[in-house]
C-alpha cells in the first residue's frame, strides 16, 4: 500500500490530531490517502453528527402511533402501511448555487425515502432567506424556488407544503430544508445493509464524476499538483432521479434485493461502510468497475464523489442480471462493483491493489464531542422589551394592510403555484386553503403534513421557540382534524464550536424533546446542519419541525376558508397580552425583541384533542390555527382563501381588557379560529368546556367587508377584495 | 374497450391516468412502454403528462422519437383515438401529429392550479358528454403551455378548438388565460377529430374527493363514443 | 477529424419571449435601465467526428432540422470549427 | 447609440450537464453516432442604449457577473456590436 504523510493530509481534510491518532490505532498502521479521505468524510460533522449525536439521544422515540427507524429515514405504521419521512438541509450549496443546491436537496431527500423501500409521495420545503430588498437574498430566494420547482415538478413527487420566511439573520446563510414523505406496505420496507457472503454489491444510477469533492481540492493541490479548483456544487438530473425511483421500486419488488442505500453525502464511502456495518459484514469493492463520467479519477475521488442520482444495492447472488436489466431498461447504469465478504471490513481495490482496508464498524463510529456551552449574552438584552415603549396605532386599517402585504405574512400562492402540488392525485386539501391533506388510495384515512418553526422565537428563547414549533405544527395538523403522529426535524444552527451557538442547540433539542414527549409524538428521523454562519454572525437558531398526522376520514378534513354566510365565529384558547417576538412588532415597530409567547403544553394538547373531536363530529365549517400575525391574520386568511371570499363582523370586547394591538396581532399560542353553523354552537361550547379550552363567540361571517370592533369602537372595516389583493401581491409579481 | 397509457422515461402522470381509467372508471387499461412498437390492441391511446425526459431540450422534443411514436402516428392516421394530456399534447405537436408549438408560459414560470375551461365543441369523441359552452373546472400544471400557431394555420386551427381557458361564467378574456396561449386555447383536436391534445389534466379532476369530477367525462365520453360506434 | 459545432437557437422574430421579458425586468430592477430588450435562446456545443468541415456542417444542419430546433417557433445558426488535439 | 450584446453562458468544464448528455443519447438513437459530446448553454441577446461600445461591454460584463451567470458553475463570453437602425 501507498505510504503518505498522513498526518498533514488528515489535517487538510479537517481531521483533528486526536482523530488521526484514533485512525492509526484502528488500522495499526499509517492510513493510505484513500483511507484518510474516507475517514474524513465519514467523520465529518455532516455525516458523523459528532457534536449532536449525544443530544439526539434524548429525543422521544415512542408515541401513540407505532414508530420504526431505518438507517436513513424513519416513520410510523398505521393500518399496515408504513409512512416514512425525513427532512434534510441543503443550506450551504443553495447559498452559493441556489437553483442546483435546492434541486439536489429535493433529489437527495427523495432518494433517502426511496432507500427505505417506500414510494415517495410528497415533498415539503421550509425556506429562510434574507429580506427581499437585499439583492443577493432575492437572487438566492428566486433561484431556490426555481430549483425546487425544476426538480420536484420533473421527478413527479408533488411539493405540497412548506414555509417561507425572510429575516435579516439569514442574509449570509439561507436555509433550504426539504422533507419527503413516502409510503409502503409495512412488510416491504428494506434496510440499508449488505449481508450474505458472496452476494453482489451493485452500483446503479448515474455515472460518478468529480461533483461535490471541492472540499478535497486542497488534497488535490497538495498531492497531485495544481489543478483547477472544481466547484463543489452538484447538478441535479431529475430525469435520472425519476427513473431511479421507478427502477429501484421495481427491483425491490423482485425480492432479490437484500439491502439498498442512497449514495448521498460522502457517496460510495458512506454507502459501502454503512451497508457493511449494519449488515455486520464486510464488502470488497473494485473501483475499476465503477461507472465514471470523467477520466483520470483517483481512488479517493471516486470514494468521495457526491454525484447525484446513484444508489447502492446488495443483490442476492444469481439474480444480479435480472436486477441490472431493470436499471438498464430505465436508461441507467447498473454494474456489479463488488461483493459481500465476512471480513467485517470495507476493502477497496483499484488497479489490482488494495487502496483501503478499514473495519466497517469503526469507520461508522465517529467520535462524539460535547464542547462547552454558554448562555449567550444577547438574550438578556433582547428579552426585556416593554409594551410601554410602543405607542398604540391610531389607524389599524393602514397597519393591517401593511401587515397582510409583508413578506412573512402575505400569501404563499406565488410559491406553491410554481410547484406541481397535485401530481399523484392524492392532494385532497390543497396548499393555501389550510392544512394540506393527502388521501391514501383505497383507504378512508388520510395524511396531513406541515412544517413549522418561527426562528425569531427561537432566537429569543431557543427552548421555548423549539417547543412552540412543535406546538404550532401539531396545532396546524389538528386544525384540519388530523392526529399528530410523527416528527422529523432539521436542526439548523451556527458553529457548535462556539459555546453560545452550542448552548442554543442544546436548549432547542431539549425543548423539542420535551414538547414531543408531552404530546406523545415520536421523533422518527432528522438532520443537523451546523456552521450556518459567516463573518457577520450566525443565523437565528432554527429547529424546523416536519410533522405528519393521520386523519381518520380524509373526506371530513376541514379547511380554513369561510364557506357560507351567517356562520358563528368562535375563538378557541386564551388571548394574552403578548406581543414579544411578533411580526407586528417586527414589521410595524422594527423590533426583533421578546420574550416570545409563552408555551402552555397542557393547553396545546387539550386544544389539539378538542379540534380533532370537533372535526370527527362534523361540527366545524372552517378552522384555522393562530400563529404569526395573530387573530387578525387568521380572520383575513379565512375570509380570502375560500372558494368565494366573504367577510365577517367581529367584536373583540369579550376577549378581555388589554391593548387593542395585542388583541389583534398578538401571537399567543394554543388558539384556533373556527366557524360553526348556529345549530352546532351548543355542542361546540360543551366540548370546549370538557377539554378545558376557553371558547368565545366573537362574530359571524358574511358581507363583503371584514369589520372588527371592540365594543363601541370600530377598529377595522376593509373590503375583503382589497385585503385579498394586498395579501396576494405581498411577494411581488 | 381498452386504453393504453404510454410510459416515457420521466412521464409522471402515467400512473394517475392508469388509476383513473382502471380503478375509478373500471375500464380495461394497460401500460405501453416507450420502446414498444405495438399498441397491444388498444382502442384509445393516452400520452400522459409530466415531463418526459425532464423536458430537456424542449418539452416533448425527445419523446417524439421514441419507437412507440411510430405506432401511435400510424394508429392516429388510421383514425384511432389518441389523447395527449399536457406533456402528451406537447409530444403530439413536436411530432407534427397536431399543429402548433408550445412556448414558455407568459409569466415565465410553472403554474399549478385549477382553471375554468369552456367546452367549445361537444361533437368530438372526447366531449360527447358535455353541453356546448359548458364551463368545467380542471387543474393545469405546466411551464410551457403557451400554445403558438403561425398565422398561416390560424384559420384552420380555430375550427378545431375544443377547450378554452375562461372565467367562472365562461368569459373568454386574456385575464383568464393562465399562460398566454393563442386564443385562450387549452385543447384542440385533429382535422379528423380523433386526436385530442389538451394542457389541463382531466385525470386530476375525476373524483369528488379531488374537488371536481368534470375531467372524468372526457374519458367517459370516449367510452360512450366507442360503445355507440360498436353498435352502429 | 474532430469538429466542434456551435449552435445558437433563438425564437423567430415576432414570437413572444417571456423568459427574455423576465430577465429584462430583473435587469431593470438592478437599475440597468438602459436595457431595451432581452431575447433568450439556447446554445449547444456538439463535438463530433467527421471527415471534413463541410461534412460536419451538413450533419449539424440535419440535426438542427430534425431534433435540435423546432421550426414552428425557432430558428438556428451554427459555426463549425476544427478541434485541435 | 444602440448596441446588441450576444452572451453565451456555458457550464464550466467538469460540471455535469445532464441535459447535454441526454441530447447526446437522443442524437445517437437518431443514428448520429459520430457525436461525441453535447454541451448545453444559454444564449442571451441584450439590446441596450450606451454611449459607446466599450461602455456597453462594461455594462454587459457587470450584468453577467451580478445576475446572468453564476461563476460557481458557469462561465460566459460575449460580443457587442452596434445596432444600425
Ligand atoms: N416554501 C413553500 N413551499 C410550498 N408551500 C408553501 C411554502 N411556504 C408556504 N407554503 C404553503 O402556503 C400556505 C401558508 O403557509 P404558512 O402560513 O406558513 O402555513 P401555516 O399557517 O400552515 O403555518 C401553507 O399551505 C403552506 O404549506
Ligand atoms: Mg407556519
Amino acid at each position: 500500500m501507498e505510504v503518505t504523510n498522513g498526518e498533514n493530509v488528515a489535517k487538510e481534510l479537517g481531521l483533528r490530531k486526536e482523530e488521526y491518532e484514533k485512525i492509526l490505532s484502528i488500522l495499526g498502521r499509517v492510513p493510505t490517502p484513500t483511507e484518510i479521505a474516507m475517514f474524513s468524510v465519514e467523520w465529518s460533522e455532516h455525516c458523523g453528527y459528532l457534536h449532536s449525536r449525544k443530544w439526539l439521544e434524548v429525543l422521544p422515540r415512542e408515541g401513540k402511533f407505532s414508530p420504526f427507524w431505518g438507517e436513513d429515514a424513519g416513520g410510523i405504521v398505521y393500518d399496515g402501511l408504513a409512512l416514512v419521512f425525513k427532512m434534510e438541509s441543503h443550506n450551504h450549496p443553495s447559498q452559493i448555487e441556489p437553483k442546483q443546491g435546492a434541486a439536489t436537496g429535493v433529489g437527495g431527500i427523495i432518494r433517502d425515502i426511496l432507500g427505505s423501500g417506500a414510494r415517495p409521495i410528497a415533498c415539503l420545503d421550509s425556506l429562510h432567506f434574507g429580506p427581499g430588498e437585499d439583492e443577493r437574498s432575492l437572487y438566492v430566494f428566486r433561484g431556490v424556488v426555481e430549483g425546487v420547482a425544476f426538480y420536484g415538478n420533473c421527478v413527479g413527487v408533488p411539493t405540497v407544503a412548506g414555509e417561507l420566511y425572510f429575516y435579516p439573520a439569514f442574509r449570509g446563510n439561507c436555509l433550504v430544508n426539504v422533507m419527503c414523505l413516502g409510503i409502503a406496505p409495512r412488510e416491504k420496507l428494506t434496510q440499508a445493509k449488505a449481508q450474505g457472503e458472496g452476494n453482489y454489491i451493485v452500483y446503479v444510477g448515474n455515472k460518478t464524476g468529480r461533483d461535490g469533492i471541492g472540499g478535497c481540492s486542497i488534497l488535490a493541490s497538495q498531492e497531485f499538483g495544481a489543478e483547477e479548483k472544481r466547484p463543489s456544487v452538484q447538478i441535479g438530473d431529475p430525469l435520472a432521479g425519476k427513473c431511479l425511483v421507478e427502477a429501484t421500486l421495481e427491483a425491490l419488488n423482485t425480492g432479490y434485493v437484500v439491502g439498498v442505500k442512497d449514495m448521498g453525502a460522502a457517496g460510495l464511502t458512506c454507502s459501502t461502510s454503512e451497508m457493511a456495518a449494519s449488515g455486520r459484514s464486510g464488502v470488497e469493492i473494485d473501483l475499476d468497475l465503477v461507472p465514471l463520467r470523467e477520466e483520470g479519477m483517483e481512488p479517493w475521488e471516486i470514494m468521495m464523489s457526491e454525484s447525484q442520482e446513484r444508489m447502492l444495492l446488495c443483490v442476492r447472488r444469481g439474480y444480479e442480471e435480472e436486477i441490472i436489466q431493470i436499471f438498464q431498461k430505465w436508461g441507467l447504469e447498473g454494474e456489479i462493483i463488488g461483493e459481500v465478504k465476512d471480513t467485517g471490513k470495507v476493502t477497496i481495490k483499484y488497479r489490482g491493489e488494495i487502496v483501503a482496508d478499514i473495519p466497517a464498524l469503526e469507520l461508522t463510529r465517529p467520535p462524539v464531542y460535547t464542547p462547552p456551552r454558554e448562555r449567550p449574552l444577547y438574550l438578556d438584552k433582547v428579552n426585556n422589551f416593554s409594551l410601554q415603549s410602543i405607542s398604540l396605532p391610531s389607524n389599524y386599517e393602514e397597519i393591517l394592510l401593511r401587515m397582510v402585504s409583508s413578506e412573512n405574512l402575505s400569501s404563499r400562492r406565488p410559491i406553491f403555484e410554481q410547484y406541481d402540488h397535485m401530481v399523484g392525485i392524492n392532494t385532497v386539501c390543497l396548499p393555501g386553503s389550510g392544512t394540506v391533506v393527502l388521501r391514501v388510495k383505497g383507504k378512508k384515512w388520510g395524511i396531513a403534513v406541515t412544517s413549522d418553526c418561527n426562528p425569531l422565537y427561537c432566537y429569543l428563547s431557543p427552548r421555548e421557540g423549539a417547543k412552540m414549533a412543535v406546538a404550532e405544527a401539531a396545532r396546524n395538523l389538528s386544525a384540519c382534524g388530523a392526529k399528530p403522529a410523527g416528527v422529523t426535524d432539521c436542526l439548523n444552527f451556527g458553529s457548535p464550536e462556539k459555546p453560545d451557538r452550542y448552548w442554543q442547540f442544546v436548549e432547542a433539542v431539549e425543548g423539542l424533546s420535551e414538547a414531543c414527549r408531552f404530546f406523545g409524538i415520536p421523533v422518527v428521523s432528522g438532520n443537523v446542519s451546523f456552521y450556518n454562519e459567516n463573518p457577520e454572525g450566525a443565523i437565528f437558531p432554527t429547529p424546523t419541525i416536519g410533522m405528519v398526522g393521520i386523519i381518520e376520514e380524509a373526506e371530513k378534513a376541514v379547511s380554513a376558508g369561510f364557506g357560507e354566510d351567517d356562520l358563528i365565529l368562535v375563538l378557541l384558547g386564551e388571548t394574552k397580552e403578548e406581543l414579544g417576538g411578533s411580526e407586528y412588532l417586527r414589521v410595524i415597530h422594527h423590533r426583533e425583541e421578546g420574550p416570545p409567547p409563552q408555551v402552555d403544553l397542557e393547553r396545546e394538547k387539550n386544544l389539539q384533542e378538542l379540534l380533532i373531536t370537533l372535526v370527527k363530529e362534523e361540527i366545524l365549517s372552517s378552522a384555522i390555527d393562530l400563529s404569526e400575525g395573530g387573530l387578525i391574520m387568521a380572520l383575513v386568511e379565512s375570509s380570502v382563501v375560500g372558494e368565494s371570499p366573504r367577510g365577517a363582523i367581529v367584536d373583540l370586547e369579550c376577549l378581555g381588557e388589554m391593548r387593542e394591538d395585542a388583541l389583534l396581532f398578538g401571537e399567543s399560542g394554543g388558539r384556533a379560529l373556527v366557524s360553526v353553523r348556529g345549530e352546532f354552537l351548543n355542542s361546540l361550547q360543551r366540548l370546549a368546556q370538557e377539554h378545558n379550552i376557553p371558547c368565545q363567540v366573537i362574530g359571524k361571517t358574511g358581507g363583503e367587508k371584514l369589520v372588527i370592533k371592540k365594543g363601541g369602537k370600530l377598529l377595522i372595516s376593509l373590503s375583503v377584495e382589497e385585503l385579498k389583493n394586498c395579501w396576494e401581491r405581498g411577494l411581488g409579481e | 374497450m381498452k386504453f393504453g397509457v404510454v410510459v416515457f422515461p420521466g412521464s409522471n402522470c402515467d400512473y394517475d391516468c392508469y388509476y383513473v381509467l382502471s380503478q375509478v372508471l373500471k375500464a380495461e387499461t394497460v401500460f405501453i412502454w416507450h420502446e414498444d412498437r405495438s399498441l397491444k390492441d388498444c382502442d384509445c391511446i393516452v400520452l400522459p403528462g409530466g415531463s418526459s425526459y425532464s423536458d430537456y431540450l424542449r418539452a416533448g422534443a425527445l419523446a417524439r422519437f421514441s419507437p412507440v411514436m411510430e405506432a401511435v402516428q400510424e394508429f392516429a392516421e388510421s383514425g384511432g383515438l389518441v389523447i395527449g394530456i399536457c406533456n402528451g399534447f406537447q409530444i403530439l405537436t413536436e411530432a407534427g401529429i397536431l399543429p402548433g408549438a408550445f412556448l414558455p408560459n407568459r409569466g415565465g414560470r410553472f403554474i399549478c392550479c385549477p382553471v375554468y375551461l369552456r367546452v367549445e365543441n361537444n361533437q368530438t369523441p372526447f366531449t360527447l358528454l358535455f353541453a356546448p359552452g359548458e364551463v368545467i373546472k380542471v387543474p393545469i400544471a405546466h411551464r410551457q403551455g403557451n400554445f403558438f400557431i403561425d398565422s398561416l394555420h390560424q384559420e384552420e386551427v380555430k375550427k378545431r378548438i375544443v377547450f378554452r381557458y375562461c372565467g367562472p361564467q365562461g368569459e373568454i378574456d386574456s385575464c383568464y388565460n393562465p399562460n398566454g396561449s393563442w386564443e385562450n386555447v387549452a385543447g384542440i383536436v385533429s382535422g379528423q377529430g380523433n386526436i385530442l391534445g389538451l394542457m389541463p389534466h382531466p385525470e386530476r379532476a375525476a373524483e369528488k374527493i379531488l374537488g371536481s369530477e368534470d375531467g372524468r367525462r372526457v374519458f367517459l365520453s370516449v367510452i360512450k363514443w366507442w360503445e355507440e360506434k360498436k353498435w352502429k | 477529424m474532430k469538429y466542434r459545432g456551435k449552435v445558437v437557437i433563438t425564437l423567430k422574430p415576432g414570437v413572444f419571449d417571456p423568459q427574455g421579458a423576465t430577465i429584462c425586468n430583473a435587469l431593470h430592477a438592478l437599475s440597468y435601465r438602459e436595457v431595451e430588450e432581452v431575447k433568450t435562446g439556447k446554445y449547444l456545443e456538439i463535438i463530433l467526428e467527421s471527415e471534413n468541415c463541410s461534412q460536419a456542417e451538413k450533419r449539424i444542419q440535419e440535426m438542427c432540422d430534425r431534433l435540435l430546433c423546432n421550426s414552428v417557433i425557432e430558428s438556428y445558426s451554427y459555426q463549425v470549427e476544427e478541434v485541435k488535439s
